[in-house]
């Protein structure tokens, strides 16, 4: 089982490094460096969400902020926007703690509204304020142009969140995380500090979100408010991307991103004034029929079909 | 969408980036329509085949997302590989698509998209033809509040977006100049139902002006609930945008009466072609263009002009004759030039409109008015 | 000084008393059998202990120390387990990974924590369906996973709220052969149970409680002679 | 007039009946016993078509209604008041009764019936705008009682009716049950108060894990050997 | 020159009690246009207890609804509001019945992917508006669109006033019908307790499709009532989720009277937020309050109202 995976991970490594060898089209590796940034927010997102099972209606809060760290280092300090790969995630972590502790109090879809909430005030904030330019939003020139530069830094950012993720979920993390998912009160009776273990999921799910946001600024090269805090096409896209490949999976993110981003596009391409139309109903359709995810579907799937009948104790019941 | 991935040898593509869906698509639609306009009736004089190739226009839909339009112009360039761009309607979106042009070497013509900062980057590649700065939208605005109106005080309202923003920090600079006072200065976020509260508060400094900045629907509202609060200010000039749509008189009703308007174009201006324009496209469309028709129908004219004039159909040929451009459309003649800080800025006409018995007249510059100015306008009571 | 003992608690929901001040102790070693009818406060006393509800009034101590107004998930650090009537698996995980949560208490090793639960699962005849989720399992099993994962946690009180409830007899022996183990693994229990037969066999002590408030406490013969409990709890015909 | 054959039902993954048999005949009252857990309150559940993953039959008075929903039961007659109560607490103690009488039959002899009630639970007329989450224990299970009798059943099913009630109540409540019974009214009754029960009632059934392993008369259960170890604890 | 100074200071107290009074009365004017909009939403979500984002998509469709009525028809708005009630009505039958409700019986990880499917929703009837009807914006000009009446120097809008006492009847009406009514008492028996009610002969699953095809009839009405003093475009129902959850959260899930209490509690928020910090702030307060209101009153005015 663990070479399976590690086999794998191996070949999906190598894969990804001769992307570039294989698409050279700059407008089909432009597709896929941004699947690598919705993979590594859905990655981030999942997290919390998919594992910790807090589903927070406001990754756009941090996705901004890293985006705009980046965009304020370079108009402020006049320092290469790279560094907010840096500054990014770390402010994008440093706001995540009050958040957390203010919406942690709540649960279920209390929790869900709340930052859905801060989320909103990030935006108002943000469009209002003057150290960030407000609505008129910050605009840099990238240095460098080569798409092929991009998707490794793009892909270094997926392998490290993954990674993170990975190594998070398979500690005692993310065993305390998935029973907090599963019940609370369950979790409390075995001595898990149920808020400060989600503040554990938050922070570095934050962080990569921040990261994320950091690299799309360098990236596309502008940000505004109305784009980067943006509820329906962020934060709610996030939750769309993990719960189209499947929520608490390693790799279910990055399929539903590759599947939002060229669903997305080749929508768009195609179908002229009723792309978005068509991409609604079929989100209808997957949440409806998958409801958890391609991946969690076809592994449950899997696991019927492998599965005996019955459970091996279940002679006993029988024989009374 | 493109099929072929090499450019083929008898057509000249040309990509145009439009909001066709999303909030926007009123307006990408609109300059959709034109510049297929343009692009029939320039082809019928035969101006759309250039030794022995024919310009083919490719739209895309930014759907008004900024990594949308990223995409739309990844594809254009590298899929379909365009020879030169255009489009590009709200501000944000024209950033990311004249960056990416700029950067990739692609000459872009921007259509509507008035940021300033977007040919204050010094991009060579980035031209900026039938839009004005937003901040110099108000240029005739200011000729005409020198010599008729000279206010003393002044309120300013405008939208919380980047043309909000940008329009009143030019207005708030040249008012500093004059030494007008500013007395109330706030953007609002669009969408608002009621501006009474802000309005309320606007009446109480009692200005001799507002200027305000706002989108369609916004602009409607403030000025009919002005009418409502009783609000009496000697003259409500709009910033462009809002003030000036067909859909605002028909929104406001009575209360669009006297209300005055920067623009950068009205059907009435004395440019040949712009009353055909806009006969035309009422005819064909069912639907009155403003001035986001004309300027897309006026690109169309600087496009085809300048691949008609242009040596090589290679990016520096269409670079440089664009540069070379002289040219008059329906928004008046254009040159791109490099000034105050600007590069390849055509220098906007602008002028002043005002509602009067239901017809947006021209008041300003006096050399093209249609109508005298109305001033100071009469109290809400007695209109 | 006993290892724990509770001071005239109280606890209120909205007027009504759950639970009317009680008081009792639990010695290192004994294991304290509660009964009491239904809706008597039995579970509430345990939702008192490890904290899940604030008390009204009253102090609780363990081991010497005031723990009443310690947050919930320190009451299993400080060495108090608990199961609940209404059982609580983590569903969509494994009967081994549901042990390896509690034993992640004490260490953060995974193979460690592995390690221990792999024991546990084997002590309460689990290893057989180590690796099916949770939701798999029959009643019986998820009964004895409750006690499994409360084990992995290494708590010194241990409190059983109804294992024995819908189990069949044989089930219900298996149980209480585990419980025996445990106590003599030297670990100190409190028990609630309706089935008398469970109670009378293997607790110390059993407090009677009515309306939250003590009907009697003392040796098991005791109490189930005493008339009260019988008018209470085990019915007039009973005698 | 109800009879059950061959019934099993499940929780998801988890069954927990298994090919479980009996019948309740017109005017009877009969008793469900059980360990905890046995699944008596899963049997009554499927009987009124609230557990749906079920396979058997169900009969009553002749007609199939193991595939019905559930609110299609409650019209027909069967009228269960569940464990732990189950009142609508956010709504007055009469509007919980005038819930009970949904049905057109009980719903034209409504106003009858409410006095009915409460000259029955005399306290319930005393509280009768209070909200239903705001009574004690006791009266909330009189409540729950009280609007089941609002729908006028063929067949009352009442699921462990002294929960939670002090001793007195208990007797009080069993009282009331003979006598509703005695009006003609069918009962079919899980309970844990064994030894009252099996004294008052015409047959009983009972569980084991989910299978019926004993049946008979309540005097007779009542000497059995098996019931008074297991159940009585003598 | 003392007198005078005097004068002026009552004249300036005069002013900035105006300015507070017109600030008032606009934002309670302002809260009860969200209120018939926000009662339809706590409906919705008392009794089946889901974030529904496609509310104000359905807020839309009412609206174009009533356009049609007015410009194909020449019906005035108030009437066309009952023909958008009973397309929303239909409409939220359907939505509930064929994909909300099949949706709650499968199991999942994460139960809020019913909030996504409510997404999916609105992105489809947002995009067949357009359609449609092209992301034009569109409006009503009708004879009373802009009049106003004057009382002590502030101004009421005549449209706003009518709206303002709609959404009273309305909220009126639907708490008899909730509370007087078997059906009515059916829908919050069910919201209190799904299966219970079910005991009672119930067929709560037919409760839930009706209390989604009122709460969208609700929420069209509220639309309609914008119309003639509002506009209209594919998009504008996104104007009005955040502040009918803000509502519903305030008034606590399921209440009729804290939803209109809570919609002008924020209106006026809202309004005196417009009036002393900054329009561009205004909503700022709304969505403060509400957290607010989600960690100390986690039952909202409800908790009150019901003392
Ligand atoms: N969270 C709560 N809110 C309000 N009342 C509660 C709560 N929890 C328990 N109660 C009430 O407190 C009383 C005692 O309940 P408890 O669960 O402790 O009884 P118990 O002795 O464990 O009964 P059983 O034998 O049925 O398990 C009951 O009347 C119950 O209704
Ligand atoms: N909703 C449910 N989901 C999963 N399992 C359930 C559910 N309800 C009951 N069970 C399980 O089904 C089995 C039978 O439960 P049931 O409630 O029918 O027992 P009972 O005989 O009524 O017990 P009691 O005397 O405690 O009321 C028990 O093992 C219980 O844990
Ligand atoms: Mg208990
Ligand atoms: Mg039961």
């Amino acid at each position: 089982m663990k070479n399976k995976n590690l086999l794998f991970t191996m070949i999906a490594l190598i894969a990804a490094l001769a992307v570039p060898l294989l698409i050279k089209a700059p407008y089909q590796l432009h597709m896929v460096i941004l699947i690598l940034i919705w993979a590594t927010i859905g990655t981030a997102w999942n997290l919390l969400g998919g594992y910790g099972g807090q589903v927070s209606f406001g990754h756009a809060a941090f996705f901004g902020i890293g985006a705009y760290s980046a965009g304020m280092l370079n108009l402020y300090l006049e320092i290469s926007p790279w560094w907010g790969l840096l500054l990014g995630p770390i402010a994008a972590t440093l706001i995540a703690y009050p958040i957390g502790l203010i919406c942690f109090r709540l649960r279920g879809p209390y929790f869900a509204l709340a930052m859905l909430a801060l989320g909103e005030i990030f935006r108002i904030l943000f469009t209002n304020l003057s150290v960030t330019q407000g609505a008129q939003g910050i605009l840099i020139m990238p240095e460098i142009t080569s798409k092929v530069f991009y998707y490794y830094i793009g892909l270094g950012i997926l392998a490290l969140t993954l990674l993170t993720t990975y190594k998070i979920v398979n500690s005692k993390i993310g065993y305390y995380l998935v029973s907090i998912r599963e019940d609370q009160d369950a979790a409390t009776s075995l001595g898990i500090p149920t808020t400060t273990y989600k503040i554990i999921a938050l922070l570095p799910s934050a962080f990569y979100t921040g990261l994320a946001g950091a690299f799309y600024m360098n990236y596309v090269a502008f940000v505004d408010p109305k784009i980067a805090f943006n509820l329906v096409n962020v934060s709610i896209m996030i939750i769309l991307v993990v719960m189209l490949g499947g929520p608490a999976t390693t790799w279910g993110p990055t399929i539903g991103a590759a599947i939002y981003i060229i669903l997305g596009e080749v929508f768009r391409a195609t179908l002229g004034a009723a792309n978005v139309l068509v991409f609604g109903l079929l989100v209808c359709v997957i949440i409806m029929f998958m409801p958890n995810g391609i991946i969690g579907t076809l592994t449950n799937l899997g696991r019927l079909l492998k599965q005996k009948k019955g459970w091996p104790g279940g002679t006993k019941h029988e024989s009374v | 969408g493109g099929q072929s991935t090499a450019a083929s040898a008898d057509v000249i593509k040309v990509g145009i980036i439009l909001p066709l869906t999303g909030s926007e698509a009123t307006f990408g639609n609109m300059e959709k329509n034109a510049f297929e306009m343009a692009y029939e009736e320039l082809k019928a004089a035969g101006k759309t085949t250039i030794g022995g190739k024919s310009i083919q226009l490719l739209f895309e839909d930014d759907q008004g997302k900024q990594d949308v339009a990223k995409s739309a112009t990844e594809k254009l360039v590298n899929q379909d590989k365009v020879a030169m761009l255009s489009g590009a309607y709200s501000s944000a979106s024209t950033n990311v698509i004249a960056g990416a042009a700029q950067s990739m070497n692609i000459p872009i013509l921007v259509t509507t998209g008035s940021a300033d900062d977007i040919t204050k980057k010094g991009w060579e590649w980035v031209f900026r033809g039938t839009a004005a700065p937003a901040s110099k939208y108000t240029v005739a605005l200011w000729e005409m509040l020198d010599q008729v109106i000279k206010p003393k005080t002044a309120a300013i309202v405008y939208e919380s977006t980047d043309f909000g923003k940008s329009s009143a920090t030019g207005f708030r600079a040249e008012a500093e100049k004059r030494g007008i006072e500013i007395v109330y200065d706030q953007p609002y976020e669009a969408g608002a139902i009621d501006f009474k509260p802000m309005l309320a508060k606007v009446k109480n400094t009692n200005p001799d002006m507002v200027f305000a900045v706002s989108y369609l629907m916004d602009a409607s509202m403030i000025v009919k609930q002005s009418k409502e609060l009783d609000f009496n200010t000697k003259l409500l000039v709009g910033g462009g945008a809002g003030y000036t749509l067909p859909e605002f008189k028909e929104n406001a009703g009575e209360a669009s009466e006297y209300i005055a308007s920067s623009t950068l174009w009205v059907p009435s201006v004395t440019w040949p072609g712009a009353k055909e324009f806009f006969d035309n496209y009422v005819k064909k469309f069912g639907k009155e263009p403003d001035y986001h028709g004309a300027q897309a129908y006026a690109t169309m004219h600087i496009i085809v002009d300048a691949l008609n004039r242009a040596q090589e159909l290679n990016n520096t040929g269409i670079q440089k004759a664009l540069k070379e451009t002289e040219l008059t459309t329906i928004m008046g003649p254009i040159k791109f030039e490099d000034w105050e800080g600007y590069t390849n800025q055509s220098k906007p006409y602008t002028y002043v409109v005002q509602w009067q018995q239901g017809k947006l007249e021209v008041i300003w510059p006096e050399a093209v008015k249609s109508a005298p100015h109305v001033y100071p306008v009469p109290n809400w009571g007695e209109r | 000084m006993s290892l724990f003992e509770a001071k005239n608690i109280v606890k209120r929901f909205g007027g009504v008393a759950a639970v009317n001040d009680l008081s009792f102790t639990v010695e290192k070693g004994e294991i304290l059998g509660i009964i009491g009818p239904n809706g008597s406060g039995k579970t509430t006393v345990f939702n008192l202990i490890s904290c899940f509800f604030p008390l009204t009034s009253g102090e609780i101590h363990f081991k010497g120390k005031r723990i009443d107004q310690v947050p919930a998930h320190d009451i299993c650090n400080l060495g108090i387990g608990r199961t609940f009537q209404v059982v609580k698996p983590l569903k969509r995980m494994t009967v081994l990974e549901n042990v390896t949560v509690g034993a992640f208490l004490r260490t953060n090793s995974m193979a460690k924590a592995k390690h221990k639960a792999e024991e546990i699962v084997d002590f309460c005849g689990l290893s057989q369906f180590k690796d099916y989720e949770a939701k798999s399992l029959p009643l019986a099993l998820r009964k004895r996973l409750e006690i499994a994962r409360a084990l992995a946690t290494e708590p010194e009180l241990l409190m059983l709220d109804e294992t024995c409830a819908g189990l069949n007899p044989r089930e219900s022996e298996e149980a209480i052969a585990i419980i025996k183990r445990i106590r003599d693994s030297g670990m100190t229990i409190i028990i609630v149970e309706h089935i008398m037969k469970v109670m009378m066999g293997i607790s110390d002590r059993i407090l009677a409680i009515n309306f939250g408030s003590q009907i009697t406490i003392g040796k098991p013969q005791e109490v189930a002679g005493h008339p009260e409990v019988i008018k209470a709890y085990l019915g007039d015909d009973h005698a | 007039m109800l009879k059950v054959k061959n019934l099993n039902a499940s929780y998801k993954d988890l069954q927990v009946l298994w090919d479980i048999s009996f019948e309740v005949r017109q005017g009877e009252l009969v008793v469900l016993l059980g360990a905890n857990g046995a699944g008596k309150t899963t049997i009554l559940n499927t009987i009124s078509g609230i557990v749906t993953n079920r396979s058997g039959v169900v009969e009553f008075l002749g007609t199939d209604i193991a595939k019905l929903p559930g609110y299609k039961i409650a019209s027909q007659g069967i009228i269960h008041v569940p464990e732990g109560r189950r009142l609508f607490p956010e709504m007055t103690v009469k509007e919980n009764l005038e819930m009970g009488s949904l049905l057109p039959k009980a719903k034209a002899k409504r106003k009858e019936t409410i006095k009915k009630v409460f000259d029955l639970f005399p306290i319930l007329l005393e509280k009768q705008h209070q909200e239903a989450g705001n009574l004690s224990g006791g009266q909330q299970q009189m409540l729950a009682i009280g609007r089941g009798l609002m729908a006028l059943p063929n067949l009352l099913i009442l699921d462990e009716p002294s929960l939670g009630l002090s001793p007195v109540l208990v007797g009080q409540i069993f009282d009331i049950i003979k006598d509703i019974n005695q009006q003609g009214v069918t009962v079919l009754l899980v309970e844990q108060n064994v030894a009252k029960t099996l004294s008052m009632c015409d047959r009983a059934y009972v569980l084991e894990n989910g299978r019926v392993i004993m049946e008979g008369q309540g005097q007779e259960l009542l000497n059995n050997e098996h019931i008074k170890e297991a159940y009585l604890g003598i | 020159m003392l007198q005078s100074t005097r004068v002026s200071r009552i004249e300036l107290g005069e002013v900035i009690m105006v300015l507070f009074g017109q600030s008032v009365v606009s934002g309670i004017l302002l809260g009860s246009m969200y209120a018939l909009i926000a009662l339809g939403m706590t409906l919705i979500m008392g009794v089946m207890k889901i974030i529904n984002l496609a509310h104000g998509a359905i807020v839309m469709v009412g609206m174009y609804v009533t356009y049609v009525c007015f410009h194909q028809f020449g019906l005035d708005p108030y009437l066309g509001m009952f023909a958008a009630m009973i397309v929303a009505f239909l409409l939220g039958c359907v939505i509930q019945k064929y994909m909300i409700n099949v949706l709650v019986k499968v199991e999942s990880i994460l139960p809020q992917n019913q909030v996504l499917l409510t997404i999916g929703i609105m992105l489809v009837l947002t995009e067949i508006a357009r359609l449609i009807f092209k992301s034009d914006y569109r409006s009503i000009a009708t004879g009373y669109s802009s009049q106003t009446v004057f009382i002590a120097d502030m101004s009421i809008s005549v449209p706003m006033l009518i709206g303002f006492f709609i959404a009273i009847a309305f909220t009126t009406l639907l708490h008899l019908f909730l509370t007087k009514t078997d059906l009515g008492k059916s829908i919050r028996a069910t919201a209190q307790d799904r299966d219970a009610a079910v005991y009672m002969g119930v067929n709560s699953s037919q409760i839930t499709v009706i209390t989604f095809g009122i709460g969208s009839a609700l929420a069209a009405a509220g639309g309609s009532l914008l119309l003639p003093i509002f506009y209209l475009y594919p998009d504008v129902g996104q104007l009005f989720n955040a502040k009918s959850f803000i509502i519903t959260i305030l008034g606590g899930m399921g209440s009729t009277m804290g939803a209109i209490v809570g919609a002008i509690i924020l209106g006026t928020a809202e309004s005196l937020g417009a009036t002393y910090i900054s329009m561009g702030y205004k909503d700022l307060v709304g969505l403060i309050m509400f957290i607010l209101v989600l960690l100390f009153l986690p039952g909202g005015l409800k908790s009150f109202i019901r003392r």
